[in-house]
């Protein structure tokens, strides 16, 4: 019989790849759910077991099941060997779409575990410093070096220390952490076992937002195997160490995916962000030192302990060191997953992974970063993927999503939803944030109707600088980003003559 | 209506809603977690419910009131039978979603037995424009799509 | 009297670390570590623009107003959030900063009322922003606003306009970290959030009034009712409020007009730090009220009309009266009783004109009802008769024992306290027969609460000793350093009697939880007892009050912070009164009358002879009145007839008198039966000290000149002098010399003095020249802490077939005692009536459910009121307050009393409930008769 | 409402059984001296000598050991040393 695989995965699913195993079922064959392979646009995209490697079909329709499986379809060949996945170098996503994700035992043997054996076998300061020696930054978007945030937590003295994992991927134009979960679950529960052990933490809190609820089942159906299979509980992995791990589902609040607003969700609490210090590596959940790291930065930690963390830190450029798992999304002709070390330029991901937009028409907008990253110009288009680079560029890696627009793209209108996003998502805490958003939409609209462009675009830019230096946290902070770069790099969108005033322009 | 004081089975409320917040209890932070299991069950959260839940986790009312009014899942009204979320978040507005999403709420407005949301994001950004039609994720959608998927 | 300024406000509290040092805007300022920029900048004289910040909150960092630049750091952060680190230099005038302020005052602008600048606080600090930032124009033009909801003035106190709101949360953490109600919380998120009480108006919301949030808001959100009916306060004088035992400092806020406008609950305070409770805040108005009587009046029968007189004639009608009864039936036949409502000052006189001028000791005061039991135990214990501990003290307990009080009741800013407390993690074990609000509410649950039945105290308190002693969890070297009768203490309660197990059967308690509260309250570094009128109002009160000092005593929790045996008095200045000699067989300081030396000193400084023989308790002069040798009674501020027990035995004692003299604010019960009545001063009038039950000892100022003429201690000289005993001073602060020069524990205190420092509590002398606020380091007042043999003997008040329930008593948040204050303020609101409370078999039984008028029968009397189905109590016991004389709860209370000081067994009273109208009653009356 | 009353005691036997009650335990001739001088240092004169005039020792409703204390007064001779310490009330 034929062993054909179709994703499990949220976005496979959302396209149809249910009712295609569904048919490949009905037609006889066996049929295993891996993850995505991460060519979204080829979705569904079913392999089927060959003796020269797995075959691949693209954009799969339950009507197209016999002749696959009657040999008469046309494949992409050994998926494997395809340019695409070959152009990568994947380490997080090695085995996403490879593998079944529930299936512990391919886990093992495809390299699974042997990062938290190898980790239980050192001192956990010695675990804590083989993450700071790969470089490893935080994924989340702000970059901050994993290590520094570890030694803190781990030197914190407590009757009771945690390890959450920021798992609210709310950015538009990502996607990796759910596909990560979804396609490898037990990466990340290995990695969170890791900093566990390394920072002395008992419990685990991994806070996933509510629309992700494949990711959802996948986690627990993972953690309940792990736990029957001693990688969690009471005996970690035969040492003795005891760590147990919970899902807490949030509850659609986009300012929950901020660490220390995720701390007071996970406490039950309204999500508001907390004014630092004290920081959580210090004063964390319910008061106590806790380790809070994105899926990917943990997801990342397995491999260096198994391979080194000298073995990631070979990978990268400048401070900005091992990969970044790209997500292509938006107005692209081929979106989905690109990890391939830092230093990669956004044109290169863009034109050669993403292969410009679905449209056909002419990239006129990249967002970088998520609603509060910068929108950038083709012409920025030789930007090496590098948080310092981007910094310095007045933009931002974040969490590596890149989000596409043709030329038919209405910046001001782009820049306006940046406010209205941060309206509907604000905590409400601080003022520059709260009010703000709001003036912010309020003001753009008068822009787009042609009132007084000038003025209010010169309001605009002072409301900018409140919101820029004022507020209590990124979103904030960082909403003026995407405002302000749509203003600088088109400001024909904004004013009817064309041009911007030279005060408007920031 | 019917179901803010008893369940669809017929069983008291009230009960129920302790039950499953004492079921909690040994959660740290149990709100979240009851309150997600309240709406699974009755489809919102009802005034008396934040009384009950207050009760059991020793919060006052307003607490669980503060909370319940600060997550867009904790709804305080009965869902309508159909429920439409589409995204509007960039990836997706960059290939037509918010066209979709005022035609697909027009189209809706009256309407008593659907209703239309907005959502910002849900992962499925290479797909878009993404959506979820009574709870089920779907990409690629478009106003014809969403109908199809509305009727059936 | 100052002219009008609010009190200062540093921002945020300080920090408690190693001291640091910061340079801000030049200025070199050290302070604790963990001290916030902020704060730091205000002890520098710096001040920098704040909205969120309050300096009794801790920091909260939401507004950002107070943005500076630190050298070498990032950004601009909040200096509110930012703890100061060594060497750090702030600058807090930048043009950056002043940007950012400005722009975040025209995003609060934007979103504000435009008329905004005529709001009634007139002190609005956002508007005062904006003035100092030049920051009046808003850009925004005509935009959103937060909220659309009309104001809710459904509190009869404050009013609370959203659209005012600038949503800093001051007053939702005010309510959750101040007062740790949680009543107050954000509704909604991002622009669309609002403060709200839960979702529904402040009324019928779990507010309870305590006025946290109104002070804490810092613009005209939440603002006080007579701030907008009366305007701007012109002027403010400090004082002391006159409710309970806790003593709050506030400061009374007055009109142009001369009327208070509000009060203002200080945070120099030592006893409240800031806080207030519904009824010190905000139930002032009965100073003012129509019902008060300003001017002397007199009657030849009881029966007669009233007849308005001179003071002169007033004064020359007590003292002709009480010379003639003195004349007829000898010098004994009379007596006074003061007030634990008056001042220090006010109950030294009168002490002193019943020793001085009555010739005997026959001076008692309400103290006698409640507290007494308090003075006998700890005296005969300790060697003094107070409480251990200053009120601060419980915020190093780690373990509290409540026993028979309900502080978030009865002492709501004490409560505060002791909930913050809790909330840290220190356990709290609640001995009451009712489920108090301490036994479980929101943050806050009980170790366990041991449900003691009523009259059992001293059984459950001899449990808990038998088990720590018998599981050796004694302190041994505590008691054999510092006790004495060590031995046959131990010998006594390690007695199987005593044991959880034996007995269970009285106090109702399971032995097993018993057990384990027992060794709770051993095993804390710090335990401290907390106890109320449950303790004393028993046929045991005394020695119940040994037992509790034995528990410390054995335990070592005693002499150090966060320990200790501490009564929670029930009015403002029952310790003040009993300290100043108004007992029979005491002068002030607790020393004996048949002491020579005392005797001595008075005899030398009044210049007579004193008698040497203790006088009449209250009850014993009703007793004497009954048999005809005591014919005469001054009474100062004491409702006897609505709050002594037995009402009938009282009154037929007051009917049988010749003369009886009623000084008060009102026509009160009592006065039904006077001759004379003498009107009295509120403490808005009063000039002198109340000491709160941490002895601190607190300065009453006149806020405004008394409304009749004279201060009652002017009065009292006045009485004394016609009685042929010449008194004179010329002022309180004189009085208050007298008491200071003649007590030894009052050797320094003086209105100076207390002026200069705030507050002092006593013993205040050349041992501890700046007082005690915690007693008995090191040593006891006398030498080795006593412990006695506390035996359990059970109340002759037993329920029978006939009265087969226990009636206990208490009170509630908004009324007040007698309710003489309360009842006259819209706190009426809250609790228009008393209430009987019963438990829900009990009520089945009886065939009431909530809401029904019942009939409430002892074996002394009947009255009716309204029952409320509770299962807040144990079977077997109902529940009432007294704060209404139309139900004259002390009908039905008997004449059973403390073994050792007659403190009236309030709390055990066999009774007999039933649904009213099924016994033939017709509605809510008495069957008090009328006096005609 | 006199319906409900039981007989009712003088108030000085009343409260003289009350305190006996609370010494029983005690050897009979301590009890008494200790109950005789609680008596004096907080009764007043005329109290403890109505006392004296109705402890009759063949009153059914007189505590026994009230009697016996009652026979340790020394009403018109207090002994001042007994009461000089600081009592509280």
């Amino acid at each position: 019989m034929t062993t054909v695989w179709v994703p499990g995965d949220a976005a496979a699913v959302s396209v149809g790849a249910d009712e295609v195993a569904a048919a490949f079922e009905a037609g006889g064959a066996i049929v295993r759910r891996n993850g995505s392979r991460g060519m979204l646009w080829l979705e569904p995209l079913v392999e089927v077991e060959t003796d020269t490697g797995r075959e691949g079909y693209a954009n799969v329709r339950p009507t197209d099941v016999e002749a696959i499986l009657a040999g008469t379809a046309s494949g992409l060949g050994d998926l494997d060997r395809h340019p695409w996945l070959a152009g990568q170098q994947r380490v997080t996503f090695a085995r996403v779409g490879v593998i079944d994700p529930q299936d512990i035992a391919a886990y093992e043997a495809h390299g699974g575990w042997a990062g938290l054996r190898r980790a239980l076998g050192m001192s956990a300061a010695d675990v804590v410093a083989e993450v700071t020696e790969s470089g490893l930054r935080g994924r989340g978007g702000a970059g901050f070096p994993a290590g520094i945030k570890w030694k803190t937590v781990s030197e914190s003295d407590a009757d009771l220390k945690f390890v959450c994992c920021n798992f609210d991927e709310g950015d538009s134009g990502t996607f990796a952490d759910r596909m990560l979960v979804e396609g490898d679950p037990f990466t990340l529960i290995e990695g969170m076992a890791i900093a566990a052990y390394a920072v002395g933490a008992a419990e685990g809190y991994i806070y996933v937002r509510s629309e992700y609820p494949h990711a959802i089942t996948a986690l627990r159906r993972a953690i309940e195997t792990a736990y029957t299979h001693g990688y969690l509980g009471h005996d970690v992995a035969g040492s003795g160490m005891s760590f147990d791990l919970h899902v807490r589902v949030g509850a659609g609040a986009y300012i929950c995916g901020e660490e220390s607003s995720m701390l007071e969700s996970l406490e039950g609490k309204r999500g508001e962000v907390r004014a630092k210090p004290p920081i959580p590596a210090i004063s964390g959940l319910f008061g106590r030192p806790t380790l809070v790291n994105n899926v990917l930065s943990l997801a990342a930690v397995p491999m260096i302990l198994a391979d080194g963390g000298q073995a990631y830190a070979a990978l990268g450029t400048g401070r900005s060191r091992g990969t970044q798992v790209f997500q292509l999304a938006g107005n692209i002709a081929q979106g989905g997953i690109v990890e391939v070390p830092f230093g990669i330029t956004l044109g290169e991901l863009v034109n050669d992974f993403g292969a410009g937009t679905l449209t056909g028409r002419p990239v006129r907008a990249v967002q970088v970063g998520g609603p509060l990253g910068a929108y950038l110009p083709p012409d920025q288009f030789g930007l090496p993927m590098d948080y310092e680079a981007f910094a310095e560029a007045g933009a931002m890696v974040g969490h590596g999503g890149i989000v596409v627009f043709d030329d038919s793209v209405d910046m001001a209108r782009m820049a306006r939803f940046a406010f209205e996003f941060c309206a509907a998502e604000s905590c409400g805490k601080c003022t520059p944030c709260r009010i703000g958003s709001v003036r912010g939409v309020e003001t753009m609209d008068r822009v787009i109707a042609g009132d007084d462009p000038h003025g209010n675009l010169a309001l605009i830019d002072d409301l900018c600088n409140t919101m820029t230096k004022g507020s209590l946290c990124a979103m904030g902070g960082l909403t003026p980003m995407p405002v302000q770069s749509a203003i600088r790099h088109w400001p024909e969108d904004f004013i009817a003559d064309g041009h911007a005033s030279e005060e408007a322009r920031p | 209506m019917e179901d803010s004081l008893t369940t669809t089975a017929g069983t008291p409320r009230a009960p129920r809603v302790r039950a499953i917040a004492e079921q909690h209890l040994d959660l740290r932070g149990p709100l979240l977690p009851i309150l997600h299991e309240v709406v699974a069950e009755f489809g919102h959260v009802d005034r008396s419910d934040v009384e009950t839940i207050a009760d059991v986790l020793n919060l006052s009312v307003a607490e669980v009131h503060g909370v319940v009014s600060f997550y867009t899942d904790f709804r305080t009204e009965p869902p309508a039978a159909h429920h439409v979320a589409l995204c509007r978040g960039e990836a997706c507005q960059a290939v037509g979603a918010q066209a979709l999403f005022e035609e697909v709420t027009a189209q809706h407005r009256d309407s008593s037995t659907v209703e239309v949301h907005e959502v910002f994001c849900l992962g499925n950004c290479a797909l878009g424009p993404s959506g979820t039609i009574d709870g089920r994720l779907r990409g690629r959608l478009n106003a014809e799509s969403v109908s199809t998927a509305v009727a059936r | 009297m100052t002219t009008y300024a609010p009190e200062p406000d540093l921002g945020t509290p300080l920090g408690q670390g190693a001291d640091v040092t910061v340079t801000v805007d030049g200025h070199t300022v050290t302070v604790p570590g963990g001290t916030s920029v902020m704060r730091a900048a205000a002890e520098a004289g710096v001040s920098i623009p704040k909205l969120c910040a309050t300096d009794s909150l801790s920091a909260f960092g939401s507004c950002r107003m107070c943005v500076v630049e630190i050298d070498g750091a990032r950004g601009t952060p909040a200096s509110c959030t930012t703890p100061c680190t060594p060497d750090m230099v702030v600058s807090t005038q930048t043009e950056q900063v002043t940007e950012i302020r400005r722009g975040i005052v025209e995003l609060y602008l934007s979103d504000h009322p435009a008329d905004c600048d005529g709001c009634a606080r007139g002190n609005c600090e956002m508007q005062g922003l904006a003035r100092d930032l030049g920051a009046s124009t808003v850009r925004y033009g005509f935009g959103q606003r937060h909220t659309t909801d009309l104001p809710d003035d459904s509190n009869p106190y404050f009013d609370y306009d959203p659209a005012a709101c600038i949503v800093c949360s001051r007053c939702v953490r005010a309510c959750s970290d101040i007062q740790g109600t949680f009543a107050l919380t954000v509704e909604g998120r991002g622009f669309d959030s609002r403060i709200t009480p839960g979702g529904t108006d402040f009324l019928s919301s779990e507010c309870v009034s305590c006025g946290a949030c109104v002070q804490a808001c810092p613009t005209d959100a939440l603002v006080e009712k007579s701030l907008v009916s009366l305007g701007m306060p012109t002027r403010s004088v400090d004082t002391t409020c006159a409710y309970c035992g806790v003593g709050c400092s506030f400061r009374a806020e007055v009109s142009e007009g001369g009327d208070v406008v509000r009060m203002v609950p200080s945070k120099a305070g030592g006893a409240n730090e800031g806080h207030s409770c519904v009824k010190g805040r905000f139930a002032f108005g009965y100073a003012s009220h129509q019902d008060r009587q300003l001017k002397p009046m007199v009657r030849e029968k009881i029966t007669d009309e009233w007849r308005v007189v001179s003071w002169e004639e007033a004064i020359a009608k007590v003292a002709t009266g009480f010379k003639s009864i003195q004349e007829a039936h000898g010098r004994g036949a009379i007596g006074g009783i003061s007030s634990s409502r008056c001042t220090n000052e006010e109950v030294y006189v009168v002490q002193k004109m019943v020793r001085a001028a009555f010739g005997n000791n026959n001076v008692d005061t309400c103290a006698r009802v409640c507290h007494s039991p308090t003075g006998y135990g700890l005296n005969q214990a300790f060697g003094t008769s107070a409480g251990t501990q200053d009120f601060k003290s419980v915020e190093s307990a780690d373990v509290v024992l409540l026993i028979g009080a309900n502080p978030t009741d009865a002492h709501p800013v004490f409560a505060s306290r002791l909930k913050r407390r809790l909330r840290q993690g220190a356990q709290i074990l609640v001995a009451d027969p009712r489920r108090i609000d301490l036994v479980r509410s929101p943050h806050i649950e009980a170790a366990h609460h041991l449900p003691v039945l009523p009259g059992s105290n001293v059984a459950f308190v001899n449990a808990m000793a038998h088990t720590i002693v018998t599981e050796e969890l004694h302190d041994l070297e505590f008691l054999s350093s510092r006790c004495e009768n060590v031995e046959g203490y131990l010998e006594f309660i390690v007695r199987p009697e005593n044991s959880p197990e034996e007995t269970a059967a009285i106090t109702g308690i399971d032995a097993e939880t018993l057990r384990s509260a027992a060794r709770l309250y051993a095993g804390a570094d710090n335990a401290a007892i907390y106890y109320g009128l449950g303790v004393t109002e028993h046929s045991q009160g005394s020695t119940m009050v040994m037992g509790m000092a034995n528990l410390a005593m054995i335990t070592g929790n005693l002499g150090r912070e966060g320990v200790g045996v501490n009564p929670l008095r029930g009015q403002n200045n029952v310790q003040g009164s009993c300290d100043m000699g108004s007992f029979p067989h005491e002068f002030p300081g607790y020393r004996h009358v048949s002491r020579d030396d005392v005797r001595g000193t008075y005899e030398a400084l009044w210049g007579l002879t004193l008698d040497a023989e203790p006088g009449l308790r209250i009850p014993n002069m009703f007793d004497a009145a009954i048999t005809g040798s005591f014919r005469g009674l001054f009474v100062q501020g004491e409702d006897i007839a609505q709050s002594d027990p037995n009402t009938q035995h009282v009154e037929a004692a007051l009917r049988a008198m010749d003369l009886v003299v009623v000084q008060d604010l009102f026509l009160n019960e009592t006065a039904r039966f006077a001759h004379v009545f003498l009107p009295g001063t509120s403490f808005l009038e009063k000039d002198g000290t109340f000491t709160n039950a941490e002895r601190r000892i607190n300065r009453v100022r006149p806020v405004f000149e008394s409304k009749t003429g004279k201060s009652e201690w002017e009065v009292i000289c006045e009485i004394s002098t016609a009685l042929g005993y010449h008194m004179a001073y010329e002022s309180a602060a004189n009085i208050m010399d007298e008491i200071a020069a003649t007590t030894p524990t009052f050797a320094g205190v003086s209105f100076e003095r207390l002026d200069r420092d705030g507050s002092l509590q006593w013993p205040v002398n050349e041992a501890a020249p700046d007082g005690t606020p915690t007693m008995h380091v090191g040593q006891f007042v006398r030498g080795l802490g006593h412990l006695s043999e506390t035996v359990y003997v059970a109340t002759t008040e037993r329920s029978t077939r006939r009265f087969p329930l226990i009636l206990t008593t208490g009170r509630i948040l908004t009324q007040y005692n007698v309710g003489a204050q309360t009842r006259r303020t819209p706190n009426q609101t809250w609790h228009p009536e008393d209430v009987l409370e019963i438990h829900p078999a009990d009520a089945h039984m009886r065939g009431i459910t909530s809401g029904d008028l019942v009939e409430l029968s002892s074996r002394v009397g009947t009255t009716t009121l309204r029952a409320q189905v509770s299962d807040r109590m144990p079977a077997g016991v109902v529940y009432t307050t007294f704060h209404h004389p139309v139900t004259g709860a002390n009908v039905v209370t008997t004449e059973n009393s403390d073994w050792a000081t007659n403190c009236p067994e309030y709390k055990v009273t066999a009774v007999e409930v039933g649904v009213a109208n099924s016994r033939g009653s017709t509605g809510l009356h008495t069957l008090r008769e009328p006096i005609r | 409402m006199t319906a409900h009353q039981q007989p009712v005691l003088p108030p000085e036997i009343r409260m003289g059984n009350d305190i006996a009650r609370q010494f029983a335990h005690l050897p009979e001739r301590e009890a008494a001296e200790m109950i005789a001088t609680h008596l004096e240092k907080f009764w007043e004169k005329r109290m403890l000598r109505h006392l004296l005039t109705i402890a009759d020792p063949e009153n059914p409703d007189i505590d026994p050991l009230l009697i016996h204390a009652v026979s340790c007064l020394t009403v018109d001779d207090v002994d001042h040393e007994e009461l000089l310490e600081p009592s509280g009330g």
